[in-house]
């Protein structure tokens, strides 16, 4: 791993809210190369805010502050408006949980890619057109000239969950952000969704930062995993060697999940313990 | 509201961690606190605290209007000497047509304005509260047929139909604010049902139904309570309509019956005199100006706070 | 501004549901008549006493006062282009009583019916005819009856050539035209417009070749309108509006006492109000002069008996003035020394409202409680005509120029039950004038013009004393109008307001 | 002010199954609320205690002339009896006459209605075009100057009695400043160089070619116009602001941000494209609204529009007119509704 | 305990016509608690509401206790068979406190006299204390709204609780303590359930046998027993218990594609 894609130091999500100011994120810090890395942790643990920040899109009243935020060499915080607008989309992208509120509902599938492909290439509408329905196969829909004039609500969530990995990589971005991108759908449709998400990363090299709540899925889908509670980072480690984990809130999730294998009852329950946040 | 996390920094006093404990040890702590809270989001909002200190002031105003007022109400002094005389000293806001003190006319006019507004509220909401739930709730024919009247009530020319109301049952401030409460549910009658349909098939009304509840307990113990703060936020923004509307009844001779101080019937003596005589009319023009305001600033301060995702 | 040659008015006129002659019965489509038709005969509008031709040349009486005889004036023509001719009078006659319509008991009352018409109005020649009436009436009467709009002479050419069904052009004429006029009614929109282009046929051509009327309904409007000149006539002013326009160099106002009065109507169903001394007491509390002086400023003038100023017989002494204690001691003398509650139907026109109002005030100085009741007119009309008021609040304007129009509804009252046919004014007040409707009846019989003006007298005298009515203002029209503007008269009756020889510099 | 609820479901099938029958269902609507309101309106007309004979004859009518209109109105007939002949002859486009104005009924709101309807779609183009534009400012700049400002001035409107703002812009912009022409349609000079056909003063004269009395026209209709366009403007700003700021909050707006869009494109193309679909419901409703004919409005700038007509007729007791006026009002209104939903399917592909 | 035989559940007619349940029969005995799983929109919840009236039966029929059910059910069915739902933010009123929530079922019921005491009661019961009382859900963490959820439909002493996912939508830590809370009511109020949920684990830790369902219809039978040693004899079954497996990089065989 040589110069790193991302480079994130100390990033702090604050909101100035009327009951007071909740610090989302506390001080997290990675580097990410051209890799796997899964971000795991309880709800609210700030790994969406965390997701949001690298990409400038904290909503208002949020406010974020990092020693450094910087993406290929070049400084996310205190990159132009126009700067931050061509990375958008073009070289970092990010796949939403929730097809069914993500994808615009008053425009066809095709639109929404070939205005995500026309946003960064200078290109004609025949071309875009093209590179939509590529796109769309290479997503493995399987009849994309149909799918690519379908409303959004006329797709079922798993069509919907590949045609919002199709326009989000139809700039081949070197960076994709994946919060929780298959926590709607069924699991057997979800494995269908990772696998293309894993075939795309590992074709042309992207670096992935994959948020979920499921620890079983990180580590078996991730190269490395960040813990994430309360807002911090609380462990780092291979994704393979979880099962080993140091941190007793790690353990303590990994425990607390019913398995088919062994059948523990009571099932262990997590503790908390008031430092884990400190 | 959702979940809020806790504040960081939060210099709570006695007083307001009670009024806020996550833990509320009695039924009224818990709903204090809920107004508390509500009260907090409502006064972060400097234009709706206008609002209700214009509405407050209306109250104190009705409620005192004997001590405030100067002069009477009613009877004028005299026609030749001392009829529309402009604002003076002695006649802090001028005279009308009838030698009337303007300024204790407003006074005692505050009365009419509440009342006005009450009763409508009174009256219509919970017309419209109910058609709407049961329509809603129920669905099916009842639903359509609900819907229907509703639909002709809404396309009748409302104040075609308030005039229309008051020629059958006679001119008077009564008669008037009945009819303007039977033309003003439709909407609100759209709004709960709109409401209900969103909440009817929720988990929670599921919840009830699967204990056996019977329908009217549902609908009023557990749809109208949901409903109700959309509504009354509507209803507030209304008010400027339902004071407009009584003072275009007035202002066709239709609302209250004279001497009365009913600000919209002063504004439509006042046009008589509009052009050399201004404040005639203006004075009572600016009193529903400032108290529509007023409740408009309310409902919007209101809804920000009942009404969350609508704020947004 | 508005064209040199065109007049423009604005006016409140949304009262005019009828330009047929046989059936115009309201204020703004009389003065259309009286600029657009021609009748029989006309007065002189500074003496109405001066009877003259219009289109008759000249008239006799019999000797036992029945039958009228009238010659034609030659060689007069319609706008159509048809001469005027004894045929086209008798047509008209024998039309307005045929169509029954509102003010066909104009005529009517000399016992023309539907029936008879035929045989009592006649043509003798080509320019001659004749019309008989039942009893020897005052000659003055039938005369100022035949210059009523509904004796206009319609063009019967023209008009047959639009009948159907027999409905003597009725539905046709509504809203057209076939007179002779120094105008021509070319164009009516309801609610909106109506225009008056000059005569070609017209022996005194007019000066102006137009005259707009504009349904403007807002005072404020109107005024204006006016003052930017977009009007040349402003004539639904308020007080407070003609006072400002008195000021304004640009303007001139005119104005003419009509042949209207104010009143308040005190229904002797009420037990309160029948009392002759609460009567009395009422006529007391109104203050006539500051009335007239603030509220109804160049609108009346104080009139308390029932013959407007410039009727024959009109008394002009105004007896009664605002006088609380007089009022107190008569209502103690009726028993009702705390006063009583009473209320008050009352059209809801700024005016009317207004002086209820300043009545409302100085009825409560004696403890009086008087409620008004504001209300449409033709609601309060209804329930006027019901009886079912306690005070209406109103105004009478006569009929024709003769004494008895007001006479007949004041003073007379053939029958006091709720069943009555006719609904005088004396019986919607539900009182029983007694002797003064024989008195009203002889009145209309005799011929001497100075003996029946005194028989008018007693009668006004009668009614003033003791009649449940407190009549207060005689009504005067006012316009505002611009400087430029000449010859506009504003005549004693709303059908005399002439604009024939208006023009503009 | 009405609602903007919007509840309308729709399935997906074969369009022309579909829009079958929505025009079954629209015909059922619309004969419905006619039928509904012509009841309410007649039996209104019969407690209204005004004597409609009266009306007609006037009051001094001697008493047989007065029997006889009464039994020519059919007033003496039991009250089903006559609302039936009233619906017969309905039905065969006739409404009667109108006592006030003598003309049928069906002429009389032909002349109306186009007046109305002029200013009504003038005030609701302006309302409109300002409307939401302000709306969107306040929405994207929430909590900013430009966002109080659109508050206030929205309030304003909801809040100013039209009278009084009517006759003071005449006073100002027409008495003082000479900026706009008085009350009226058009000027007396001009209004005999066109013939009316629709009735509707600038289309009549533009199509006419009488450019000199187009413009008169516009001198007098921009006023009246204005205020109610200022009306409609304040409620239309407020509901673009809120249904903006629900969009603005939605995932797909994110989405669209983080392709990398120009924020313009995603508030034009995005956020209010989702937008425009309750404000439909919302525009058609002011627009409703003002093609009731805003009575105060109408009798300040002297404009023949429909809700004097009808206001006039009702204290008159002409109850043909009331009718005939309520009915056009109500069809009116469904027919909005029914445009509403047209495109509101439009612009909604989810309920095709 | 609860009989189902060949239930059908058909939504709507002509074109929005949806057969969401087709043909289906189970039965649980007193006592047992029993799974349902499958992909989503496979009929599972419908089969829930059916039962308790929520949903109309097109056909088949639903005893319990041997009784077959009325419809409208009638007072006596919902002291015996209540409903936990899947969603414990959608399932409790927002403007009612916890305390009004729990003594709602007690007033319909008409038991008003030791309302107090029994409250308070449940609350102990899923591990609450009386200082959550009167808090309103908002107030509330996922995981004690669900035993909130838990509580009210234990108020009334039922003898069957239907289980919607009751803690899909919640955190892995905040599931294992409601499994754990679920696995002990059981045993201590002798309760039958019938669960529904889309993970396998959590049905096996749960439930001694289960169904499969597909599409609307049950595809096997089988046990928690057969899923630990991976033999299901259905193909779609065997995919299921692949998937709950987690991710697997190995090329293998394309699951059931989601119906369009
Ligand atoms: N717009 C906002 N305003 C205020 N607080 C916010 C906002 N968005 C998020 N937060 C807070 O930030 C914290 C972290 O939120 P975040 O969405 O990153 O959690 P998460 O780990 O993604 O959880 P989940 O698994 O539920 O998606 C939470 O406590 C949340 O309440
Ligand atoms: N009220 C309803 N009206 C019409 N269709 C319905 C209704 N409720 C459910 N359905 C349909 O019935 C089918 C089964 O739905 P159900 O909710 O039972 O699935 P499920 O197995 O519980 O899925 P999930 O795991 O997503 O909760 C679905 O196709 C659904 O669309
Ligand atoms: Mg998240
Ligand atoms: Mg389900
Ligand atoms: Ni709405």
């Amino acid at each position: 791993m040589t110069k790193p894609l991302l480079d994130v130091e100390d990033l702090r999500v604050r909101f100035h809210l009327r009951t007071g100011t909740v610090e989302a994120v506390r001080g997290v810090s990675f580097q990410l190369g051209r890799e796997r890395l899964g971000i795991v942790g309880e709800s609210g643990s700030g790994k969406s805010q965390t997701g949001r920040a690298i990409l400038g899109l904290t909503p208002p009243p949020g406010e974020v502050k990092a020693k450094r935020l910087a993406f290929d060499g070049i400084d996310l915080l205190t990159a132009s408006k126009k700067t931050l607008r061509t990375l958008r989309g073009g070289r970092i992208s990010m796949v939403m949980q929730d097809p069914k509120y993500s994808l615009n509902p008053v425009m066809t599938i095709g639109e929404q890619i070939i205005e995500a492909y026309q946003a960064h290439a200078k290109a004609g509408r025949g071309e875009a057109r093209d590179r939509a329905l590529a796109m769309l196969e290479a997503v493995k829909m399987r009849d994309p000239g149909r799918v690519f004039s379908l409303y959004p609500h006329e797709v079922s969530g798993g069509m919907g969950q590949r045609a919002m990995i199709a326009m989000m990589l139809v700039t081949e971005p070197d960076l994709l952000i994946a919060d929780e991108p298959t926590s709607a759908l069924d699991v057997t449709v979800s494995m269908e969704v990772l696998r293309i998400l894993d075939e795309l990363v590992t074709e042309r090299g992207m670096g992935l930062i994959f948020i979920s709540h499921d620890l079983k899925l990180v580590s078996s889908f991730c190269d490395r995993v960040l813990v994430m509670y309360a807002g911090r980072v609380v462990e780092e480690l291979e994704a393979k060697n979880l099962r080993e984990a140091q941190h007793p809130y790690t353990q303590g999730l990994m425990r607390c999940l019913p398995t088919l294998a062994n059948d523990v009852r009571p099932l262990p329950t997590l503790n908390r313990d008031p430092s884990w946040a400190l | 509201m959702t979940g809020a996390p806790l504040p960081l920094a939060s210099e709570s006093s006695g007083m307001r961690a009670w009024l806020l404990s996550p833990e509320p040890h009695s039924r009224w702590q818990a709903r204090l606190g809920r107004f508390y809270l509500g009260w907090r989001a409502f006064s972060r909002n400097p234009l709706a605290v206008i609002g209700l200190g214009i509405v407050i002031l209306l109250i104190l105003v009705a409620i005192f209007a004997d001590v405030i007022a100067p002069y009477s109400p009613i009877t004028g002094g005299d026609l030749r000497t001392e009829r529309l005389l402009p604002p003076s000293e002695t006649y802090w806001l001028g005279t009308d047509d009838q030698a009337r003190d303007i300024f204790s006319r407003i006074v005692h006019g505050s009365r009419v304005t509440l009342f006005i507004v009450v009763l409508v509220a009174l009256i219509a909401t919970p017309i419209g509260l109910l058609v709407g739930t049961v329509s809603g709730y129920l669905g099916g024919w009842v639903d359509t047929v609900l819907m229907r009247i509703t639909d002709i009530f809404l396309a009748f020319p409302r104040l075609i139909l308030a005039l229309a109301f008051v020629a059958a049952l006679g001119p008077g401030i009564e008669n008037a604010i009945i009819a303007i409460a039977i033309t003003s549910w439709p909407p609100y009658a759209r709004i709960a049902r709109a409401e209900t349909l969103m909440i009817r098939n929720s988990d929670f009304i599921a919840a009830v139904k699967l204990q056996g509840a019977s329908t009217p307990r549902i609908i009023l113990g557990h749809v109208v309570p949901l409903c109700l703060s959309s509504l009354i936020v509507r209803v507030t923004l209304d008010m400027a309509g339902i004071i407009l509307t009584a003072a275009g009844l007035g202002f066709l001779g239709l609302g209250a019956q004279p001497p009365m101080p009913e600000w919209g019937a002063m504004v439509a003596t006042g046009r008589n005199y509009l052009i050399d005589q201004w404040w005639v009319a203006a004075m009572p023009g600016i009193a529903i100006f400032v108290v529509s305001l007023g409740f408009n600033l309310l409902g919007d301060g209101l809804r920000d706070v009942l009404d969350p995702k609508a704020a947004k | 501004a508005t064209p040199p040659d065109t007049l423009v008015q604005a006016w409140q006129m949304d009262d005019i549901i009828s330009l047929d002659p046989a059936e115009i019965f309201e204020m703004s489509a009389s003065e259309i008549n009286g600029n657009t038709y021609e009748r029989l005969v006309t007065y002189d509008i500074k003496d109405v006493s001066k009877i003259s031709g219009q289109i008759a040349e000249s008239w006799t009486v019999s000797p036992d006062g029945k039958t009228y005889t009238f010659k034609i004036k030659p060689n007069r023509k319609f706008a159509s282009g048809n001469p005027i001719t004894a045929e086209d009078v008798v047509y008209s006659l024998h039309r307005a009583v045929a169509l029954d319509k509102s003010p066909a008991f104009i005529l009517g009352q000399f016992g023309l019916t539907k029936d008879n018409v035929k045989d009592k109005v006649k043509q003798t020649g080509p320019l001659e005819m004749t019309l008989e009436v039942d009893k020897a009436y005052a000659p003055t009467l039938v005369l100022y009856c035949l210059g009523n709009s509904v004796a206009s002479v319609v063009d019967k050419k023209l008009v047959a050539q639009n009948e159907k069904d027999g409905d003597w052009g009725y539905n046709w004429l509504k809203t057209k035209y076939a007179g002779s006029g120094p105008y021509v009614m070319r164009e009516w929109k309801a609610n909106e417009v109506l225009v008056l282009e000059r005569n070609p046929n017209y022996e005194k051509k007019t000066p102006l070749a137009r005259v707009i009327y504009r349904h403007i309904k807002e005072t404020a409007s109107q005024r204006l309108l006016l003052e930017k000149g977009d009007i040349d006539v402003a004539r639904s002013l308020n007080p407070e509006e003609i006072t400002a326009m008195s000021k304004n160099p640009d303007m001139k106002v005119q104005s003419a006492p009509k042949g209207t009065v104010y009143y308040l109507g005190l229904n002797q169903k009420n037990p309160n109000l029948a009392k002759p001394e609460v009567r009395q007491a009422l006529k007391y509390l109104v203050d006539y002069q500051a009335i007239a002086e603030t509220i109804m400023k160049y609108k009346g003038d104080v009139h308390q008996n029932f013959l407007p100023k410039g009727f024959l017989g009109a008394e002009t002494n105004n007896p009664y003035k605002l006088d609380v204690a007089k009022a107190k001691e008569l209502l103690a003398k009726a028993g009702l020394k705390d006063g009583f509650s009473v209320t008050m139907d009352t059209r809801s026109t700024p005016e009317i409202m207004g002086v209820a109002q300043a009545m409302q005030s100085t009825f409560g100085q004696a403890g009086i409680k008087l409620e008004i009741l504001p209300m449409d007119s033709k609601q309060a009309l209804t329930k006027y005509r019901a009886r079912q008021h306690d005070i209406y609040i109103g105004n009478w304007g006569s009929d024709y120029q003769d004494p008895n129009s007001n006479a007949d509804t004041f003073a007379a009252n053939d029958d006091n039950s709720d069943q009555a046919k006719a609904k005088p004014l004396a019986w919607r007040n539900a009182w029983d004038p007694g002797p003064l409707t024989a008195k009203t009846r002889a009145a209309v019989m005799e011929r001497d013009g100075e003996k029946r003006a005194q028989m008018y007298k007693e009668l006004q005298k009668a009614v003033l004393d003791d009649g449940p009515f407190v009549i207060f203002l005689q009504q005067t029209e006012v316009a505002a109008v611009r400087k430029n503007v000449d010859n506009f008269i504003l005549g004693p009756s709303f059908s005399d307001n002439d604009v024939s020889q208006a023009k503009k510099n | 002010m009405a609602s903007a609820v919007m509840n309308r479901g729709g399935g997906h099938a074969s369009a022309l199954r579909s829009s079958l029958k929505n025009i079954a269902q629209f015909v059922i609507v619309l004969m419905t609320t006619l039928l509904g309101l012509a009841a309410v309106t007649f039996f209104i007309g019969r407690v209204v205690p005004i004597d409609p004979v009266i009306a007609i004859v006037g009051d001094r009518a001697p008493p047989q002339v007065y029997e006889r209109v009464r039994q020519e109105l059919g007033l003496d007939l039991p009250l089903i009896q006559q609302f039936w002949i009233y619906l017969k002859k309905a039905v065969t486009g006739d409404f009667g006459n109108s006592v006030l104005t003598t003309n049928p009924v069906l002429t009389d709101i032909a002349n109306a209605f186009p007046a109305t309807l002029e200013l009504a779609t003038l005030g609701t183009l302006i309302g409109v075009i300002l409307g939401i534009p302000l709306g969107i400012l306040a929405a994207v700049k929430r909590g900013s100057f430009i966002d109080q400002f659109v508050r206030v001035l929205g309030l304003a409107g909801y809040s100013i009695p039209i009278f009084w703002l009517g006759l003071m812009g005449l006073l100002v912009f027409y008495a003082k400043l000479g900026w706009v022409a008085g009350p009226g349609r058009i000027d007396v000079t001009y209004s005999y160089l066109y013939t009316p056909v629709t009735n509707i003063v600038l289309l009549d004269t533009a199509m006419q070619g009488q450019w000199d009395a187009f413009w008169d026209a516009v001198s007098h209709i921009i006023l009246p116009a204005c205020l109610l366009g200022y009306f409609s403007l304040a409620y239309i700003s407020r509901m673009t602001r809120s249904f903006m700021l629900n969009e603005l909050a939605q995932e797909y707006v994110i989405a669209a941000r983080v392709k990398g869009l120009s924020e313009m494109r995603v508030i034009w193309r995005h956020a209010l494209r989702n937008a425009a679909v309750p404000l439909v419901t919302v525009i058609a409703l002011s627009y409703a609204n003002l093609l009731e004919g805003s009575v105060l409005t109408e009798t300040i700038f002297a404009w023949p529009g429909l809700g004097q007509y009808i206001t006039n007729s009702l204290q008159n007791a002409d109850m043909n007119a009331v009718l005939g006026g309520t009915l056009v009002i109500g069809t009116a209104f469904v027919l909005l509704n029914l445009v509403s939903d047209l495109l509101y399917r439009l612009l909604d592909p989810r309920t095709r | 305990m609860l009989d189902i035989q060949n239930l059908n559940v058909v939504f709507g007619t002509g074109r929005l016509r949806v057969e969401a349940v087709k043909n289906v029969s189970f039965h649980v005995e007193p006592g047992a608690a029993y799974g349902l799983v499958g992909e989503s929109g496979s009929g599972k919840s419908t089969v829930l509401r059916a039962i308790c009236g929520l949903a109309p039966i097109t056909s088949g029929r639903v005893l319990v206790d041997g009784k077959e059910v009325t419809t409208p059910r009638s007072k006596a069915f919902y002291r015996t068979v209540q409903m936990v739902f899947q969603d414990p933010y959608a399932s409790l009123h927002p403007r009612h406190t916890v305390d009004r929530t729990l003594s709602e079922p007690l007033a319909i019921h008409g038991e008003k006299k030791d309302a107090e005491a029994r409250i308070l009661q449940a609350l102990r019961e899923v591990g609450l204390g009386p200082s959550f009382r009167f808090r309103y859900p908002h107030q509330l963490s996922g995981g004690q709204r669900q035993r909130i959820a838990i509580a009210r439909a234990l108020i009334l002493r039922p003898k069957v609780l239907l289980l919607d996912e009751p803690t899909s939508a919640l955190d892995a830590s905040v599931q294992a303590e409601i499994l754990n809370l679920l696995d002990d009511l059981r045993r201590r109020l002798g309760l039958t359930y019938i669960l529904v949920s889309h993970d396998l684990a959590v049905v096996a830790h749960l439930c001694e046998r289960l169904l499969v369902m597909q599409h609307g219809e049950a595809v096997e039978e089988t046990t928690a027993d057969a899923l630990r040693s991976g033999d299901a004899s259905n193909a779609y079954t065997r995919s299921l218990i692949h998937a709950s497996q987690g991710f697997t990089r190995v090329a293998t065989q394309p699951a059931q594609a989601p119906a369009a």
